[in-house]
This record gives structure tokens, C-alpha cells and sequence, in this order.
């Protein structure tokens, strides 16, 4: 053990000034046409925050109308625009942007010591395409909203649904350009902009998670937007490759929606990885076990991400070999994220481990993202596939992914770096309870669920027979403490904004650069461009390296 | 700067390369080859005349490795969209 | 050790006036603007490639109705469109040459040249499309009223017109598409020129007359594709 | 319903469904197991390395490429045994046994029309003897929906304008859940319905008992004649202007391009609705498109006529309603419903 203050005291950040990026400038004008990227950050995480609000208030209604077998609180039509926009909005203006353009926006040129990502104008222009992708969705739940869940599968949406199809998906499109802007803006900041002495190898792993993510946005993202541009015409004007009236064939569709929306599942939780393999190591003080391998997992996982979308298709009508090379496929993508789960649980192994909430939420991760990617594999093995799929155990596995994994490691980072964003301390105690509350109220919401799907309940149905009730209820109890464990840190964290403890320049006591620079920082984010000269999560020096057991020694 | 500037003599004859291909692509459009050879021909006259457009108006040939990888990777990525697509529709009635 | 140090590189004080502040120095810009058009490409690829993919799919699937659809399409103007784009890319070739060795003149000249070989691309474009508007050959209902009827198309062997309506459809799906990024060009070369013609860039920043030049040549190579793909391939059936 | 004695497991009533549970159990065996084990860990370390004074910095910890190895191994090994057992079943999932007894199945926006070779029609239901193979032969008039029985752990899409399979064994008789399982529209929760699985004989007499329906062949003869089939393709599909139709079904036919396709049922469904789309060597493109003109019901008629003309000697019987298609005596393609007449 090392004496604290004297490896601390060079993690100290320079003396505060008055000015920060928050109050650099004032008025409506400066945040609406401002080029910084923290204050992009913010104007997401507003944007996002209505997005969750609003997904979240179908999820309730989703709930409340599963408690009974019989369709009592909401009919068939309106029941299948209510979890067909709660996908849409959850998927396409929650979970892909969340992490990305918040935190990352705000962390990446800061973690890689620059003054901002390489193109803020770009930056800027993505969240106005957010946003105008948004109000056009907004507008479709408006005038009468969409039917055809958010998967969209032809020749349904072209041809059968009475709702505001094109609308929907032309939202969708032009959200996918903020994505791709985005990604775009990420890539060339990683290569171009990192600071003196910050190789690839001392970035923190949130970068290399975001590097990932970002080669998935630019590579998937276009091709869903030509799939719902040409959707939209089919629609339209009864122009049709899809339909099969016209020889077209509707699984093309969907072989072109997967190749871009499986991997959009891995666009949702690597960053969320990421964020995890910095809480890990920063609230333990240890270096990362297997840097390396964490890394160039983050890339295997973008890379196979790619290789897999036809596991969607094994009860669509595919072939029987494509569905068997796909299933091999999904099988060998597991391979990554096993190798992240291990190396994380690693670290924890004579580390000095704090339980504070971001913490908490890390290990929530870590236990509810193993549950949903075992459970994948009960989805990528053929035979249980043809049983499973279109079933609760879908549901519940990828909420498992997407809430347990994406939303969790959402929350833990946004608690982590509150003080960096807002200079505030959130409050502590209720943090933790909230933790435990969420972390609760989601396995209660959809543990059942796995087991609706091996009984045979179907996705979609709002009418189900009356044996299935129990676990339905079971799951909305869930789900109504879910909604409380929520909404607790909306309310605090609101709070903490004016009335929070003012936090210090470095509250946690980190070495991350993102550290090293008053909190909230300046509008250039360092007073000089710093010179890296040491590794990632180095709190001790290198010399003191232990090795373990009889395991050889090896710095990646 | 460390840029490099291709010379104009080089330009043009990419120009007159391209002219030929164009010219070549139609004619050969026009012959009947056996089999699938129309296809094949014309194609590799296309690979032909998009790979000297990006190795020479491009700069390509005079970038840095990173520019390579990232043309790369867009082929790549596109091989798999074809390649696996296409592993469902060519085996679909092999059952 | 939270060393610091000042400034690398140039410092701001010295630098080029075109140097945006939260970069180091002038290569690192032109590097940045670079890669990040290279990027933009790769999702350009990726666009297209979804159309290729359909194309692909069903010219395998009804070769003879494609070939019967393509064979209507007027070869001349698509070949004088694919001289009239490689002569453009070579324009813009130039221009950026002459922008990397400063002079303003041969650049604005050039760039010039560029724009109205893409306005006259776009315009043979017009020509073609109005043809098939004539033809009935616009299909579905994209025009109102106006339904597509292929009574001009000589059907080849087992051609179906169901399948000649779905040729049409790809057809203008992706010269549509590819018509749109003429015209965003277009669009970019003008505001090129516009600082151009101020004398704006000089041997140190052309980076933008650089990275537009690629987004120009990208899309002339995904004509360089189309024009065999959608004019060329069955022409020899009807030998 | 619930019949088996493990928890939480839908009743189990097929040949398959059994194999299907073994693996399923397997793979939560696996589940159970490691996330205990990392759970377990996890809270073991969180519990022996906590923070015990702010001040403490622990040692780094050197990573290891033997670790890393292992844990990439091991579940890789794990899981291509799941891959290897779950693409065996699915295998045999696919392919139908060639004895099968067919079924027709039309899903149409919010029903299932079901129709069996002899003639009966159930909508919603499904009547399947124990112990015998079924093969569903399926297809949609509209959207795409998806034949899901729980209890046989078998679901597939059924795709519109494709036909696509299902084949079961029912073991146990019983009435068991069918549900559409892609998402359909408006009432899509409303398109569920029964399976009844039921002794052989029971079966035989359910049959017996509601033949008062005219057999999909013998209504697929009647629109054979009022089409105009019957012109060009002749009266007993011995062929004339257009090519001969008895005994075509599952064969190779050569093609005026010169490749080879096999007659299946989506090959004669296309020819009927995009007759130029394949045309068989040495035929002119002269016949005109039923697409529109006929429902999917109908092509199914249609489909079951032409492969009821297996013997090119006999012609089939055409009015007589009810009547098993007299044709397949002796058929080296048996058609069960006739043999066990």
C-alpha cells in the first residue's frame, strides 16, 4: 500500500477558475448556436431525457394493460401503436444516441486531452438533425401514430397499416444522419486530435469503446436509411422491391433492416461497456485487468456485430445453411463479451473497491449483462431459436441488454461524471437507494418474462390466456418499482444542479485527464494542451506490478 | 505540408485511361460472349477505371496508410452485406 | 506527471487565419477535414451498396426482364453522361492541382468547367428521365395518375412486366439517388468557388477544395458503376 | 394444460419437443451455472477487497495471457456445443419426412384457414392425429404471420407469395395453444387457436365424420376446368399447347434458358401467378398471369390438383365431391388420406 496523498497529489487539478463552460456565455443564443461540445452534451442529455420520459410512459401503459388476460385499458389498435412507439422511441431516440452523444460528446475530447471534437460545427448540426428527426417522429405519434412495430417489416407497413408509416420512418432516417455525423466526428477526433504522449494504447477504454461504436454507426447506418428511404417510397407510390406482389421478396427487407439494426444493439450497449471498464477501474484503483484484451474486444464485438443479423431470420423463411452459418456466427460474438465480463471481475481481485452509487450500478451491470448475454445464446442456438423467438424470452433478453446493460452503465456514468458536467455533487445516500431500487425493480420486471417466453407467450399480444397472468403481474409489479427507481434520480439529480455539495476539480481522486481540469472545465477544456506520459488507470507506478500465482507477467 | 502533388501529365492520362475504358465497356456490351462473360467483362472494366479514379484523382496512391484501411474497411463491410445476403438466397432450396 | 507545455507546433498567434482554434496546427486540420471525408465516403458506399444489393438480387432473379427494361434506356446519352462525368472528375482533378500549387485562376476556370459538366450531366439526366415520363415508364404511382405501362419495352424470352416495373423502379432509385448527390455537388462547388474566386486558398489551405474533390469523384465512380449495370448488361440479347 | 411435472415448462407434445427441451435445459444449465459463478466472485471480491481506509492504493495487478486464454477457450468450447446440438435439431426441424400427411394452411389477416387433403376445413383449429407425421404446407394471403405451437416448440413465418413448411409428430392427444407469432396488425393477439391432437382412430372418424367437403384436388379440378386450364394444359394435365402437368410435381423440369428447376410447390404456384418467370423448354410465352385472378386459397387447390396427377395413365375422377382423388392408388408418392380408405 502506497502512502494516498503522495500518489494523489499529482491527480490535484489546477485551481479553479470563476469561468467554466456554463457560465462562459449566457442567453438562449449561446447554447442554441454553440460549437462547444460539453454544452452539445448538455442540450442531448435534454433532448434524450424527454425521449426516456416519453418511451417510458408507453412502457407504463404496456404494463398497466398486461395485468389482465382481457384488453380492459387499452384496444388492439391503440395498444399495438403504444409498444410499436415506445420501440421506436426507445431504440432510435433513446438507447443509440444515450450514451454516445451525452457522455461521450462530453468525455472524449476531454479524456484524449484536446479542446474539442474535430468538427464542432458538425457536432452541433447532428443534434439540429436529432432534433428535426425527433420532431417529425413526434409528429407521426401525433397525427394518429404507427402500427407496424418498430421493426417495420414489409409487407405490412407498406402495403396493410393504416398509420403514419412514412412519417415514422422518414424521422427515422434523417436521425440516422445525426448518428452517422456523430460517429463520423468520433472517428476522426480519436485518430487526429489526441493529445502529446496519448497513444492508443494509455486511452482509456471508453474511448476504444466509442472507437467501436462509432465504426458501427458510419458502416450500419446508411443502410437502414436507404432501407426506410425505400420503404417509404414503396409505400408511397407503390413502387416495390419488397412486396412480393411485384416479385419482390419481403425478406430482403428484412435482411437489410437487420444488418444495420443488430448491430445498432451493439451501437446501445459497447459504449455502455465502455463506461463500465471506467467505473470498474476507477472506483477499485486498479489498473484494468487485460487492457488489451478489453480493448480489442470493444472492436470484435463492432466487427462480429456485423456477422449476425441473420439470427433474426431463423423462423422468417431463411435458408436452413445461411441460418446455421448464422448461428455459428452468433455463437463466436459471445467470445468477446465473455472476455469483458471475465477481465472486469478480474480487476476487482486486490483492489480497493468503494461502493459508491456509480459503483453499484457498474455491478449491477456486470451481473444483469451476464444474464442477457447467456440468455442470447438460448436466441443464436438454432432449435430453442424456433421456439423462442417472437416470444417474452426476446423481450425480456434484450431488455436485459438494453436496460440491464445500456441504461445501468447510462446511469452509472452520468452519476460518475455528474460533478464533472454540472460541478455538483448528486446526493450520495439516495443515489445508492436508488441503485438498489432500479437494480431490483428490473429483474422483478422481466426475469418473469423469460419464462412467459419458454410457456409460449407470444410478443405483441395484448390479449393472452389466463395462465400466463401470474407472471404478467409479477412483471408490472416490477415495473411499477422500476418507474419509481428512475424517477428518484431524475428528481435529485435536478436538485443537485442548485442545491448539490459543489464538488471539488477531482472528487473521486482519478487520474483520467478528464480529471486533470477544474470541474466544470473551461470552454477549451484545459488551460494548456497536456503530454501524456503515463498509462491508462495508473494509480500506482508500473514498478509495483504483482504478478499472480504462477501467471506470467504481461503489460499490454 | 507533406502533401503530394501529382503531376498534370499523370491526370491526363488517367483522363484518356478512363476514355478508353468507357469506350471499351460499350463495345463490349455490345458483343454476345458466351456465358456469364458480358457480366464479368463489364465489371472488371468498372473495377478498373473506379480503382484509377481513387488511386490517382483521389490521391489515394500518395495517402497515408489510415485512408487505405478506411477504403478497405468499405469494401469489406460491403462483401459481407453481399456475402451473407446472398448465403440465404443461393441456398434457400438446397434443403 | 501532469506535465504541460505550451503550444505545440505553431503557435496560434503565428499561424494561417484559416487555423480553427481547437486545432494544433494547420496539418492537423487538413488531416482531420481528410479522414473525415473518407469516413463520409465509407457511409456513402454503404448507402449505395444497399441498392446494389437489391439490384443484385433481382437482376439474378429475372435476368431477362432486366435486360428486356435496360435495353429501352437510351445507351448514347448514358454513355455520353459517363464521358461527361469522367471529363468533370478530370476538371476537378485539375482544380485542386491548381489550388495545391496556387494558382487562382487555372482553379477558378476549372472549377467552372466542373460545375457546368455536372449541370450538363444533370440536364441529359432530365432529357432521359422525361423520355420515360412519355414512355409510361415511370413506375408505381410516383407520378399521379400517370401509371406505368411498358407497351414500348420489347420483352426478351420470359421477361415478366411486373419484373420490367421493378427495373424501372431500381433504375430510378439509384441514378435518382446518385441525381441527388450531383446536385448537393454541384451545390458544395459553388460555394468552392464562390471563395475561390476571393482568393481564399493558396498552397498552405485548400483543404476544402480537397475534400470536395473527392466527394465529387466518389460520385462519379458510383456512375462509373451504374452506366454498365443499368445500360450495358443484356444489350448483347439482342444479337 | 400443464402436463409436465417441471416447472414453468409449457406441456410437451411432440417428438420434437422433447429434444428441444434437453437442449433448453442444457443451455440453462450453463446459464445458471456461470452466472452464479460470476455473481458469486463478484460479490466475494466486492466483500473481501472493499475500501477499508480512503487513503489505500492497491498494488497494480499484472495481466496474464494464459488467463485470457482460458476464458476465451473454455466458452468458446462451451458454445459450439450449443451450436452443434441446436443446429442438429433444427435440421430435423426442416426437413419433413417424405411419408408426411399434408396440410394446408392459408394465414389471412386475423385467421387461419386450414384445409386437409380430404376436404375438411377448420378455421383456427387444427385436428392432427397422434403418432403420425404432419407437414403443413402454408402461406399467407396477406401480411406475414407466423404458426407457432408451444406445445410442439415449432413456429414459422408463413411468408406471402412463398410456401413454406412445418412438419410434426404429435405424441400425446390433447388440445394445445396456436398463436401467430409475427406480429400481424389490428388483432394479431386474436389470432390464436387450438391444436388437437387425437388418438389415430378418433382421427380417422373426425374425418370420416365431416366429409361432406369437397377435397382440395377435386376443387382444385373444378377451377382447372373454369380457368381455362384445361385448354392448352390438357383435361388430365396430359399436356397440348402448354406443357404436360401429370406427374411434373417434384420433378426436374428444363427451362427455355436451359438451366433445370424442380417442380415444388413454389415453382407451380409462380408459373400460375408469373408464368414467364420460369417457362419450361419448348413452350411459348402464351400464358397469361393469374395473379389477382385467383386467391392463395385457390392456388392451394390448384396445387393439391396437379399433384394428385402422379399416374399418367388414369384420369382423375372429377365430380364426385368428397371423393379421395382416385388417382393415387398405387401412387409411388402415397397420399395417406386414400390408403386408409
Amino acid at each position: 500500500m502506497r502512502e494516498f496523498e503522495k500518489a494523489m497529489e499529482t491527480f490535484v487539478p489546477p485551481p479553479p477558475s470563476r469561468i467554466n463552460y456554463l457560465n462562459a456565455q449566457y442567453g438562449l443564443k449561446s447554447w442554441l448556436l454553440t460549437k462547444d461540445h460539453k454544452r452539445i452534451a448538455l442540450l442531448y442529455l435534454g433532448a434524450i431525457s424527454f425521449f426516456f420520459f416519453i418511451g417510458g410512459l408507453y412502457a407504463m401503459f404496456i404494463r398497466l394493460e398486461l395485468l389482465t388476460p382481457q384488453a380492459d385499458l387499452l384496444q388492439s389498435t391503440t395498444y399495438n401503436k403504444v409498444f410499436t412507439q415506445h420501440g421506436i422511441i426507445m431504440v432510435f431516440f433513446f438507447l443509440i444516441p444515450s450514451i454516445p452523444a451525452t457522455l461521450g460528446n462530453f468525455l472524449i475530447p476531454m479524456m484524449i486531452g484536446a479542446k474539442d471534437l474535430a468538427f464542432p460545427r458538425i457536432n452541433l448540426l447532428s443534434w439540429y438533425i436529432y432534433m428535426l428527426g425527433g420532431l417529425v417522429t413526434i409528429y407521426a405519434l401525433l397525427a394518429g401514430g404507427i402500427d407496424t412495430g418498430w421493426t417495420f417489416y414489409t409487407p405490412f407497413s407498406t402495403t396493410f397499416s393504416n398509420s403514419y408509416v412514412i412519417a415514422a420512418g422518414l424521422g427515422i432516417f434523417i436521425n440516422g444522419f445525426s448518428s452517422i455525423l456523430t460517429g463520423l466526428n468520433f472517428i476522426v477526433t480519436i485518430h487526429t486530435m489526441r493529445a502529446p504522449g496519448m497513444t492508443w494504447f494509455r486511452l482509456p477504454l471508453f474511448i476504444w469503446a466509442h472507437y467501436a461504436t462509432s465504426l458501427i454507426m458510419i458502416l450500419g447506418t446508411p443502410v437502414i436509411a436507404i432501407t426506410v428511404l425505400l420503404l417509404a417510397f414503396e409505400r408511397l407510390a407503390h413502387v416495390g422491391i419488397f412486396d412480393p406482389a411485384v416479385g419482390g421478396d419481403p425478406v430482403l427487407f428484412q435482411h437489410l433492416f437487420w444488418f444495420y439494426s443488430h448491430p445498432a444493439v451493439y451501437i446501445m450497449v459497447l459504449p455502455g461497456m465502455g463506461v463500465i471498464s471506467e467505473l470498474i477501474a476507477n472506483f477499485s484503483r486498479k489498473n484494468i485487468f487485460g487492457y488489451g484484451f478489453v480493448a480489442f474486444s470493444s472492436l470484435a464485438i463492432a466487427v462480429f456485430g456485423f456477422l449476425v443479423w441473420g439470427h433474426h431470420l431463423f423462423v422468417a423463411s431463411q435458408s436452413v445453411y445461411a441460418g446455421m452459418i448464422f448461428s455459428f456466427l452468433s455463437f463466436a460474438v459471445a467470445i468477446p463479451s465473455a472476455i469483458k465480463v471475465f477481465n472486469w471481475t478480474a480487476t476487482l481481485y486486490k483492489a480497493s473497491i468503494s461502493y459508491d452509487t456509480p459503483m453499484l450500478y457498474a455491478l449491477g451491470f456486470i451481473g444483469l449483462f451476464t444474464i442477457g448475454g447467456m440468455t442470447g445464446l438460448f436466441l443464436a442456438a438454432l432449435a430453442t431459436d424456433v421456439h423462442l423467438s417472437d416470444t417474452y424470452f426476446v423481450v425480456a433478453h434484450f431488455h436485459y441488454i438494453m436496460v440491464g446493460g445500456t441504461l445501468l452503465a447510462y446511469l452509472g456514468g452520468l452519476h460518475y461524471w455528474w460533478p464533472k458536467m454540472s460541478g455538483r455533487m448528486y446526493p450520495e445516500g439516495w443515489g445508492r437507494f436508488s441503485a438498489l431500487v432500479v437494480f431490483i425493480g428490473f429483474n422483478l420486471t422481466f426475469l418473469p418474462q423469460f419464462i412467459l417466453g419458454y410457456m409460449g407467450m407470444p410478443r405483441r399480444y395484448h390479449v393472452y390466456p389466463d395462465e400466463f397472468q401470474v407472471l404478467h403481474v409479477l412483471s408490472s409489479a416490477g415495473a411499477s418499482i422500476l418507474g419509481v427507481g428512475l424517477l428518484i434520480p431524475l428528481v435529485y439529480l435536478i436538485w443537485s444542479m442548485r442545491y448539490g455539495k459543489v464538488a471539488e476539480g477531482n472528487p473521486w481522486h482519478l487520474p483520467g485527464l478528464e480529471w486533470r481540469t477544474q470541474s466544470p472545465p473551461i470552454t477549451e477544456n484545459f488551460d494548456f494542451t497536456p503530454v501524456v506520459t503515463w498509462e491508462a488507470y495508473e494509480f500506482a507506478p508500473p514498478e509495483e506490478t504483482e504478478v499472480v500465482g504462477k501467471f506470467a507477467e504481461e503489460r499490454v | 505540408m507533406s502533401e503530394h502533388i501529382v503531376s498534370v501529365k499523370i491526370y491526363i492520362t488517367i483522363f484518356l485511361a478512363l476514355m478508353a475504358g468507357t469506350a471499351l465497356t460499350v463495345w463490349a456490351g455490345l458483343q454476345d460472349f458466351p456465358g456469364p462473360l458480358n457480366v464479368v467483362i463489364a465489371l472488371t472494366i468498372a473495377v478498373i477505371k473506379a480503382t484509377l479514379v481513387v488511386l490517382y484523382f483521389m490521391h489515394v496512391r500518395y495517402s497515408a496508410r489510415l485512408i487505405w484501411v478506411i477504403l478497405a474497411s468499405a469494401l469489406f463491410w460491403m462483401g459481407i452485406l453481399f456475402a451473407l445476403t446472398f448465403s440465404d438466397y443461393w441456398t434457400r432450396d438446397w434443403l | 506527471m501532469a506535465e504541460t507545455v505550451e503550444h505545440l507546433g505553431v503557435g496560434h498567434e503565428a499561424s494561417h487565419p484559416a487555423l480553427q482554434h481547437h486545432f494544433e496546427n494547420m496539418e492537423q486540420q487538413r488531416e482531420a477535414g481528410n479522414i473525415g471525408m473518407w469516413v463520409f465516403l465509407v457511409t456513402e458506399i454503404m448507402f449505395f451498396g444497399g441498392m446494389f444489393l437489391a439490384y443484385t438480387l433481382y437482376r439474378s432473379k429475372f435476368p431477362m426482364a432486366f435486360a428486356s427494361a435496360s435495353n429501352h434506356l437510351s445507351l448514347p446519352m448514358g454513355a455520353v453522361n459517363t464521358v461527361v462525368l469522367i471529363l468533370s472528375s478530370f476538371t476537378m482533378a485539375l482544380a485542386v492541382y491548381s489550388a495545391q500549387i496556387g494558382k487562382r485562376r487555372n482553379q477558378v476556370v476549372c472549377l467552372i468547367l466542373t460545375i457546368v459538366l455536372g449541370l450538363t450531366f444533370l440536364g441529359i439526366k432530365a432529357v432521359e428521365y422525361h423520355e420515360k415520363y412519355v414512355d409510361h415508364l415511370i413506375p408505381g404511382q410516383l407520378i399521379p395518375g400517370h401509371p406505368f405501362k411498358p407497351d414500348k419495352v420489347h420483352l426478351l424470352g420470359d421477361a415478366a412486366k411486373e419484373n420490367v416495373e421493378m427495373f424501372y423502379w431500381i433504375y430510378f432509385a439509384m441514378t435518382g439517388m446518385h441525381a441527388v448527390h450531383m446536385i448537393i455537388g454541384v451545390g458544395l462547388l459553388s460555394v468552392i468557388l464562390f471563395f475561390a474566386a476571393r482568393g481564399r486558398y493558396d498552397p498552405e489551405y485548400h483543404s476544402p477544395v480537397e475534400i470536395s474533390g473527392l466527394y465529387w469523384h466518389f460520385v462519379d465512380i458510383v456512375w462509373i458503376f451504374l452506366f454498365p449495370l443499368l445500360y450495358l448488361l443484356g444489350r448483347h440479347f439482342e444479337h | 394444460m400443464q402436463t409436465s411435472w417441471v416447472p414453468f415448462v409449457p406441456p410437451s407434445a411432440s417428438t420434437l419437443s422433447d429434444k428441444v427441451d434437453a437442449l433448453y435445459f442444457y443451455l440453462s444449465g450453463v446459464t445458471i451455472f456461470f452466472t452464479l459463478l460470476i455473481s458469486g466472485v463478484l460479490i466475494f471480491f466486492v466483500i473481501k477487497y472493499r475500501r477499508r481506509t480512503p487513503y489505500e492504493i492497491p498494488r497494480p495487478v499484472a495481466g496474464s495471457h494464459k488467463l485470457e486464454t482460458l476464458w476465451s477457450v473454455i466458452p468458446f468450447v462451451i458454445a459450439m456445443t450449443m451450436f452443434a446440438w441446436g443446429a442438429q435439431i433444427y435440421f430435423q426441424q426442416s426437413k419433413a419426412p417424405k411419408n408426411a400427411v399434408e396440410v394446408y394452411v392459408v394465414g389471412k389477416q386475423w385467421m387461419w384457414k386450414i384445409q386437409h387433403t380430404t376436404g375438411q376445413r377448420e378455421i383456427n383449429e387444427l385436428h392432427v392425429p397422434a403418432g403420425r407425421n404432419v407437414k403443413l404446407i402454408m402461406t399467407t394471403e396477406d401480411v406475414i404471420h407466423d404458426f407457432f405451437i408451444p406445445a410442439f416448440r415449432i413456429k414459422a413465418d408463413v411468408v406471402p407469395g412463398r410456401y413454406t413448411n412445418l412438419w410434426f409428430k404429435a405424441t400425446k392427444p390433447g388440445r394445445y395453444h396456436l398463436f401467430c407469432a409475427e406480429y400481424c396488425g389490428m388483432n394479431h393477439s386474436g389470432m390464436i387457436g387450438s391444436v388437437v391432437v387425437m388418438e389415430p382412430t378418433e382421427f380417422d372418424d373426425w374425418l370420416s365424420g365431416n366429409a361432406s367437403q369437397q377435397s382440395p384436388a377435386a376443387a382444385g379440378q373444378q377451377l382447372y376446368q373454369t380457368l381455362g386450364c384445361v385448354s392448352c394444359h390438357g383435361g388430365a394435365g396430359e399436356g397440348g399447347r402448354g406443357p404436360a402437368l401429370s406427374g411434373v410435381f417434384g420433378r426436374g423440369v428444363f427451362l427455355t434458358n436451359g438451366q433445370t428447376v424442380l417442380a415444388d410447390e413454389a415453382y407451380i404456384r409462380e408459373s400460375i401467378v408469373n408464368p414467364q418467370a420460369k417457362l419450361v423448354a419448348g413452350f411459348g410465352p402464351i400464358m397469361p398471369t393469374f395473379q389477382g385472378q385467383v386467391s392463395e386459397e385457390q392456388l392451394v387447390h390448384l396445387l393439391a390438383f396437379i399433384k394428385s396427377l402422379q399416374i399418367q395413365t388414369q384420369p382423375p375422377v372429377a365430380a364426385r365431391p368428397a371423393a379421395p382423388p382416385a388417382t393415387s392408388t398405387g401412387s409411388p408418392a402415397p397420399a395417406p388420406e386414400s390408403t386408409r380408405r
